[in-house]
This record gives C-alpha cells, structure tokens and sequence, in this order.
C-alpha cells in the first residue's frame, strides 16, 4: 500500500465485506458495484448480482460501466429479465441483502432521497427509484453514506427507504458505511463497528445529530488490502468512483 | 394513410396529444427514445402526464421544455449527474411552470402499469411500507389479506393513452424485437392506448417470425412504427449504439440555469428539425465512437418444426 | 456431492419428497418432462399434490401408478384423446386411490402461482365470475376494489415444493434457455422452494451469458440439473424434438382399463431403468423420426457493448 | 362442389364467417383453429390468433398441427409470451372473440367440461383449461357444439365457463354453431339464426331439451364455397378434424 488509498476506496471493501458467498445481492451504482465485484473477486465468488432494470449477473462487468443499463452489465449476464419479476424475487425474500444510500439519514436507518427543507427552503431530489422497495423488501440492507452533519439527522424531512419500524416483516438497516466509520444498525440501534484509520469518536458526534452508541474501545476498520486495492484500481482504473482528492494509510 | 409506418413528426403529431399521459424510459438508462422527447418538445405538446420508472434526462427536458404538467415517476434526474435542474426548478418555483409530482418507487409505478396491463383496478404489495411515499398517495390503499395475512397496500392501474418505446428492430405491423434491458416496456405496452414504436431498423416479417421469443411487443397493439435509427441516443441500444456519456454531463452542466437550458433546447431540439440532424450535428467521429462494429451474438437457437 | 449437475434418479430422489406438492408440464403441451414423471413413478413417490395447468397425460400417468393425493390443475387428461381415464377411476371410484382435485382455469392456477411468484397471498381476478369453479373454492375469496370498483376474486398463492422444467439447454449452474411455448414456466419457477431442470444438452456457461434474454430461469433458484436428452419425449421440444403422436394414443387406448394401464406401466416405465432405455425401447427408426434435423435459426441478435 | 363437404366442414365455416377482419381472436383448438385459417384466408386478412399458451400468430400454422403446443405453430408465430400475458390482453378487454366447446349446454350458454352425473353417476371430465377464463373475459363467445339432446340441456351439471349472468362486466355467449345450425345466443335468449341444409325445426327440437326460438322462416345456413373447402381441404387434408361418415350437399 505504497500509495496509500482513499476513503471511498476503504468504503468500497466495507462493502465488500457485507457481501456472503452465495448470496443474492441487489447491487446499485457507484461503491456497492464495486464492492460486489470486489465480494465475488476475493470471498464470495457465488454470489449473484441482481439490478432493478432486470439484469442478472454472476460476475461483474467486462468493463467499467456509468449505469446498470450500461452495454458492457447486458453482455455476458445470466439474465435480462423484467423488472418486475426481479422486483418479486425481492418482494418475495429472495434477496439476501441491497445496498442503499441517501442524502439525509436518522437514527432508525431511514433514508431520504426525496425532498430536503434546509432553511425551509424545499430542495426536491430526484426520489427513490428502486430505493424504497429494496429498504422495505430485501432481507438486509447495507448504507452508504457521506458522513456529514447535514445528512445525519434525528429525523430525516421525507422517508423515501424506510429503516427500522413496528410494522416491517423482514430484514431492516444492519450495516451503515461512512467516510468516518462502520456502523451497526440492526434492532433500530446505532453502533459503532469500526472507525476508519484516523479517524475519533469526537470527529463522528461532530458529525452526526443524534447519538450514537460509542466508546474507546471501538475498533480500525481494516484498510483494504494490496489485493482489494488491485481489484478496484482495475475495476475503476480513472477513480470515476473510488478517486478522491484526500488519501489515508 | 394505410399501415401503420410513419415518420417521427407523424407519429407525434398523431399519437400524443395535449394533455396525454405519456409513458417514456421504461428500460431504464437504455433505449429511452430521446428522438421521440425532441419532437414532442418541438410540437409544443402541454399538460403532458409523464409516466416512468427513473426517466434519466428525458423528463427533465420534457419539463423544462413545458409539456408536461404532471410527473409519475420512480425517479426524476440525470443519472450522471444528480438531480434534474429543470425538475427542480419546476417543483421548487413553478419555472417554467408548476408541475405535480406523483412520487412513486420502481416497484410501484411497475404495479400501477402492471395492474392496467392485467386488466385490474389494483395490484396488492407490501412494498412501501413504513415510508412517506406511499402515504396519502392518491394511487395507494390500505387493503386487507382475504385469507388472514398480515395487511398489504394496493396499487391503483395506471394506463397510460400512449407509450413510446425504442427497440432494435420491428416490422411493418409492429412486431417488436427488444433485447437488453426490458424494465418495464411490457408492462407499459400492453396497458397502453396506444404505441408508438421507434427502432433501429425495420425488417422483413420473417426476420421478427424467426424467433417469437425475442418479440417483447406484439404488433397488434402498436399504433405507429418508425425507423429512427439512432433514435435513442444519447442513451445505449445493445449492439447498435454504445451510451454517450458526455450530452448527459453536459446537459447536466448546461440546464443548472434557465438560461442554459434554454440555449442548449434552441442547440439540441428546436434549431434541428429532425434526429437526422441531431445525429449530423453529433458529428461522423462521435457516431462511429458510439456505433457498436463488434459482433457478440446470441447462441443459435432453432425453432424449426 | 458439490454443484447441480445430477443423474435424474439421484435429482428425483434429493428433491421430490412424498406428500411434495409437484408442478410440472407448465409449458402446456411442449416440454412435459415425462423422463421425470416415469422416475417419480419408478421411485414410488407418495401423496404427491400435482400443479400444472393442462397436464396433458403425464398427471393421468402419476395419477393411475398411485403417486397423486392431490390434482391442483385447469386440466386433466390426454389432449390427443380427451379424458384422463385413470384420473376419472380415481375421482369416480378411488382406484388405485382416491384424490382430491382443487378445479381451476388456466388463469387462475397462473395467478396462484403467480402470487407465490411476487410474494403476495394472492392476486385479484375477474376470472371465473359466474361459474361454479370459483365458488367454494379453497383457494378463492371475494374481494372488493380499494377504489371503489367491481368486486373481484381472490386467487390465494400456492408455492409448489419443486417444479419440474424440461428446456433446450442449460450451464451447470442452472441457468436455462428455454424457446417456444412459455406458458406457465416462469410463475412456477420463481414460486417453486426447489427446481429440478432437464435439458436437452448442458451448454458451456459463455452460451447462455451470450444471450440473456433467453435465460427463463436463472440459475440461483435451480437445485438440480439433468442432462437428458429426449428427456420430455412423446410431448416435443421446439428445435430438437417434434411430438410424437402415436404414444398419447396408445397410452389412451390402453389406458382405458386398469389392467391394461398396469401393462403400459409396467413396458414403458417400471421395466425400464432410466430415459435412457425408454429412448432405446422407442427405437432408432422412431427417434430418427421425430428428431428435428432442419435448421430454422433466430435472427441474429448482437449483445456486443 | 361435386364431391359435397362434411357437417364438420359446414362448421369450420360458419365458425371462420364469426371472425371479422383485424380482430383479436382466443382461437383454441379443432374447428376453431380451421375457421380462423379460413376466415384470414378470405375475409378477414388482419386478424390476429391467441391462444392460451402464450402464442400469438398472424397466420395459421404452415403444417397439421394436434395441440397448440406443436412445433409448427411456435415456427413463424409473431410473438411466443407468457400464458399469463394473453391472459391479461384477455381480461384487459383486448380479445374480441374467443371459441369455447363443451360437453353441456344451456339456454343462457353455460357450458360444462368438468363433470356430469348421467344416470346420478358422476363422470369426470378434464375440466376448464382456458375455457372459463375465455368464457368470462372475451369480448364474445363463440360456441361449437355437437347437437344432441345429451348435451342441451335446461340445467348443466356444473358450470366450467359461465354464459350470460347478472354480474357478467362484458361479452358472453353470441353465437353457437351446432351440428345442426347457428343460433344467436345474445342478451341471454336462444334464437335460431340458420339451420343447416336439410335440417329440419322437429330435428333441432327432438335434439334440445329447452325452448327454442324458432319458426318456419328459418334461414338455411350458406354453404361452404369451393373455395372455402378447398382451404379446409388444404388445412386438414386426412379429415382429422373435419372428416364425417356421412356427407351432405
């Protein structure tokens, strides 16, 4: 790790890690793509990747791809199906776990892609897309998030991707990734898992709104390895994703 | 005018009226049918319903342009860059007019398409719940399971008067062969009132008989089929066109103010009269960067008798 | 034993378990995988509850060897000549044992594996309305329209243990390509807990991959792949097998007493070992026959990026 | 016609003079699938065939097909989907006509295939298939029967595919064609609409056991042309479906 690495890159094999041999993982765009590939390449090599537009794909791309739709996901893929049969496999519990981010999220794992009101001002986002039916329907959830006060909130101004709450059936928030730490979301708490190399506890409550459950004894996330590194770098050669002006190690 | 071949202008001008609901981008990034945005925003068309799954750019030009005065839709931006200046603009402050936004994630636009596919009122899910979206949504009931489960919502039919999908290749009546991403163009052809197809190529009705199961669209429901090849750019067609990153980060860059918007509406869509002159003012090199020369095709498969 | 691949015994053996509600023939009249029917027969299988739609005369055949308990189905018989005779011994006087039949139409036992399928307990219809199938119905309840519409019908889920697929090829994996008549073969696939695919010829893995579009079935939710060519022999495979008239005949024929059932039984299942002899028992001439041998390909379909 | 035509074949075309030009039709099997070759052969050039499988064709099959599942009706169909996608076309409203048999009738076109109780024992039948669905969801019915007095009956055993009801939303039985002539079976009445050449009122009275509507003015059904037998000549050239001891004309 001569040349260190960024955060977005420690991000990615946090996402990684989340990831089990053979599960069904509903994958997304940017860091969890990444990870997936990432997962598959290293100690999940069964798993199966499925994306909202239909495709299903055993093993990532042949080349770097912008969106899910993108050429270079359709070819080689086991399966382009419809949406919604991808969608039932979902509703069903077929989907062992789904990546999601958000631009403000509380304490219970709620996310929000929809409407912000800073200053009371209303921001509109462009909504949930697939979002909200992976937080409601997939057997867990992994977040991604930029770990900021203005995202972390005690309570996020829209629901898009519902967290925990009383009337779900299964699954639920369980891991939360940031640029600061790896969180613990299961059972509607917040705890820290790791904190990335570098990184207090007092930069995280600086960070975030609501409390978090979070002593010394916390653990260093640990940093990717020279074989994740290599991964990545080849899966995301120009850093469209994983470049970052900032880097750690 | 017999059969059902038109040019773009026509099919538009004969298929999308003011006021429609119009159901756009249902294979998600690829094959959203920008040839057909363009000419709808040249006709002026207004008080459009615009109906998708995550529309990328598409619905942010419409909405910028002012056709539309009612979005139903997953998700409504630029997939390269974020939100959707024009989106925003007319949500946040009514420019160039104020639109309503029926909010709604992929899995629910899909049962709204798919319940007035089947011919149903509504589809049951269990999609949605504990969020906002699916609270005092006009299109979303409670409903209860009639066999003792737990309660689920119902999704209220969503038909669209006309949806517009591009393929690679149809015939004369419409028989449409779509391979890649489906997402939701079936759902959204057979709840449709009408179809307007658009596709790289016609071909002979042997070439779409050779194989039914590539047929995603069966021509008795379509209405108008046009030849536009390139008439999904900047979007991706598998084996035609490759997608072109930079209209959309450029678009995203150009439309953050009025201004910019409206220069780039004048550049891309009404100072050119048709997609033949979008495809000449993209320019021979950007063509052949985007045009798919390699072969990787699909297994033989043999349906003879 | 790791990975899917499997001889049909051992698949029969692993994943179909007395008292297994079964679902198979879902590709209507093509496709019935009758290798794996004679193999459940041969194994003795028990209280089994069949689901298909028309069933042509493999549920007749699991029905009369005393394998059934249950008929979960639209149809039951021989389409080549009508009635199911052992299904009407077993519903008329119980021989060899009597069975329950849960009566349905072609769209509701759709929609009951299609609501497994999406995960819901059921799905709405208006199928059926005025006709006694629906009424009493285990698996039909009224419901009304959220909305405010027509009342409509409740078709409840039903989840298939396993469902048995006959298609032209397969990779190792389970992943499937499957032309021709699709009929149910989707919804039971996705509903079944378990699939057991046979095929016509396990395909390296790049020859699926080269065309998704025609993966029916995607290999995660298989648990048992089974190369057996001729494997759905007399009903046919588009592209590799045409239907062979003669036996549904000669199983009607004969089938019409129970001695003479007990003696189709006995020549072309319990004295044969595997699918295997029964192709051998049909015969070079026959097989040369009903082999198809012309080459009537898809077009070309490009999945270059 | 020196050679006369078979009743079946009288059937097969009074079937095809159902099917009007650019119509949908849920075609089925037999006499049907005959008449809608025939009628696309002469005057309704445009029609389109369903049929339950998920086959969809704008021309008959190129060879002798026994089931609708053979190989020559998938080779050169325009589309092969999912059952349960003609079945939405079907109750969306988008089929205009369907064909339905059965092994009972009654006067409110009610038709049973499922079981019946001759002498109070119980005969299995197979049962519905598609039919009930096509019966409930087609924009009309058109039934094809044998006429005996067996199978006309004033109450059916069981209804598979129900006729006119109070709760019907559309179509219903329109016409029935027998072996002994067509009749309108609309608004839920029974009326003769032709009898077929040499058929007699007492013969279609001895052969139902309810009222018919019926005088003396009676049509006599047009017989098939020369050319409309030699297309069914054509399409069933061993008289699988269509050949009859006896021959009329």
């Amino acid at each position: 790790m001569s040349e260190g690495y960024t955060p977005r890159e420690l991000m990615v094999v946090a996402a990684g890690r989340e990831i089990h041999d053979l599960e069904v993982v509903f994958v997304g765009m940017r860091l969890p793509l990444l990870g997936f590939g990432l997962a598959k390449a290293t100690h999940a090599p069964g798993a199966i990747g499925l994306f909202e537009n239909g495709v299903i794909r055993d093993r990532p791309a042949e080349a770097f791809i912008y969106t899910m739709g993108d050429p270079p996901n359709i070819a080689g893929a086991v399966a382009c199906v419809r949406l919604l049969d991808v969608m039932s496999l979902l509703q069903q519990g077929r989907v062992d776990v789904g990546f999601l981010g958000g631009a403000e999220i509380d304490p219970m794992g709620n996310l929000n892609t929809t409407k912000t009101m800073p200053g009371g001002q209303l921001v509109r986002l462009p909504g949930s897309g697939g979002a909200g039916d992976i937080a409601s329907l997939a057997g867990r959830t992994v977040l991604i998030m930029d770990h900021e006060p203005r995202r972390f909130k005690e309570h996020v101004a829209y629901i898009t991707s519902p967290g925990h709450h009383a009337d779900r059936r299964r699954g639920g928030p369980a891991t939360l990734i940031t640029t600061l730490g790896v969180f613990d979301l299961r059972q509607g708490r917040f705890r820290v898992n790791s904190l990335h190399p570098g990184v207090t506890a007092a930069a995280v409550r600086a960070a975030t709104a609501f409390e978090v459950e979070l002593d010394d004894s916390v653990e260093t996330t640990t940093p990717p390895s020279a074989e994740e590194l290599a991964y990545i770098r080849h899966a995301d050669p120009e850093g469209f994703w994983t470049g970052d002006p900032v880097r750690n190690g | 005018m017999n059969g059902k071949r038109r040019g773009l202008h026509e099919a538009i001008a004969e298929n999308v009226r003011d006021g429609d609901a119009v159901a756009l981008g249902l294979a998600l990034e690829s094959g959203i049918p920008f040839a057909a945005v363009h000419e709808i925003i040249r006709q002026r068309k207004k008080d459009l319903s615009l109906i998708g799954p995550i529309s990328d750019m598409a619905f942010d030009q419409l909405i910028g342009a002012g056709t539309a005065g009612r979005v139903i839709a997953a998700w409504v931006g630029n997939v390269a860059g974020g939100s959707g200046y024009a989106f925003r603009r007319a949500v946040e402050r009514g420019i160039p007019r104020a639109i309503e936004v029926e909010d709604h994630s992929n899995f629910t636009v899909g049962l709204a398409l798919k319940a007035a596919a089947m011919g149903l009122p509504y589809l049951p899910t269990f999609t949605g719940i504990g969020g906002d979206i699916v609270k005092d949504h006009p299109r979303v009931r409670p409903v209860t399971d009639p066999f003792g489960g737990p309660s689920l919502l119902a999704v209220g039919a969503l038909r669209p008067d006309v949806a517009i999908v591009h393929v690679q290749r149809a015939d004369e009546d419409g028989n449409a062969h779509l391979w890649g991403n489906l997402g939701l163009v079936v759902e959204a052809a057979y709840s449709a009132r009408r179809i307007i197809l658009t596709c790289e190529e016609i071909v002979p009705r042997d070439v779409i008989r050779s194989d039914p199961n590539r047929t995603q669209i069966p021509g008795f429901l379509v209405n108008a089929v046009v030849e536009e090849p390139g008439g999904a750019l900047p979007a991706s067609v598998q084996g035609y066109w490759r997608r072109d990153f930079a209209p959309f980060l450029d678009y995203h860059r150009r439309s953050s103010t009025v201004g910019g918007f409206q220069a780039w509406l004048q550049e891309w869509v009404l100072d050119l009269p048709d997609r033949g002159a979008y495809l000449q003012r993209l320019g021979q090199p950007a063509l052949a960067r985007l045009r798919v020369r390699e072969e990787r095709l699909a297994a033989p498969a043999n349906f003879a008798p």
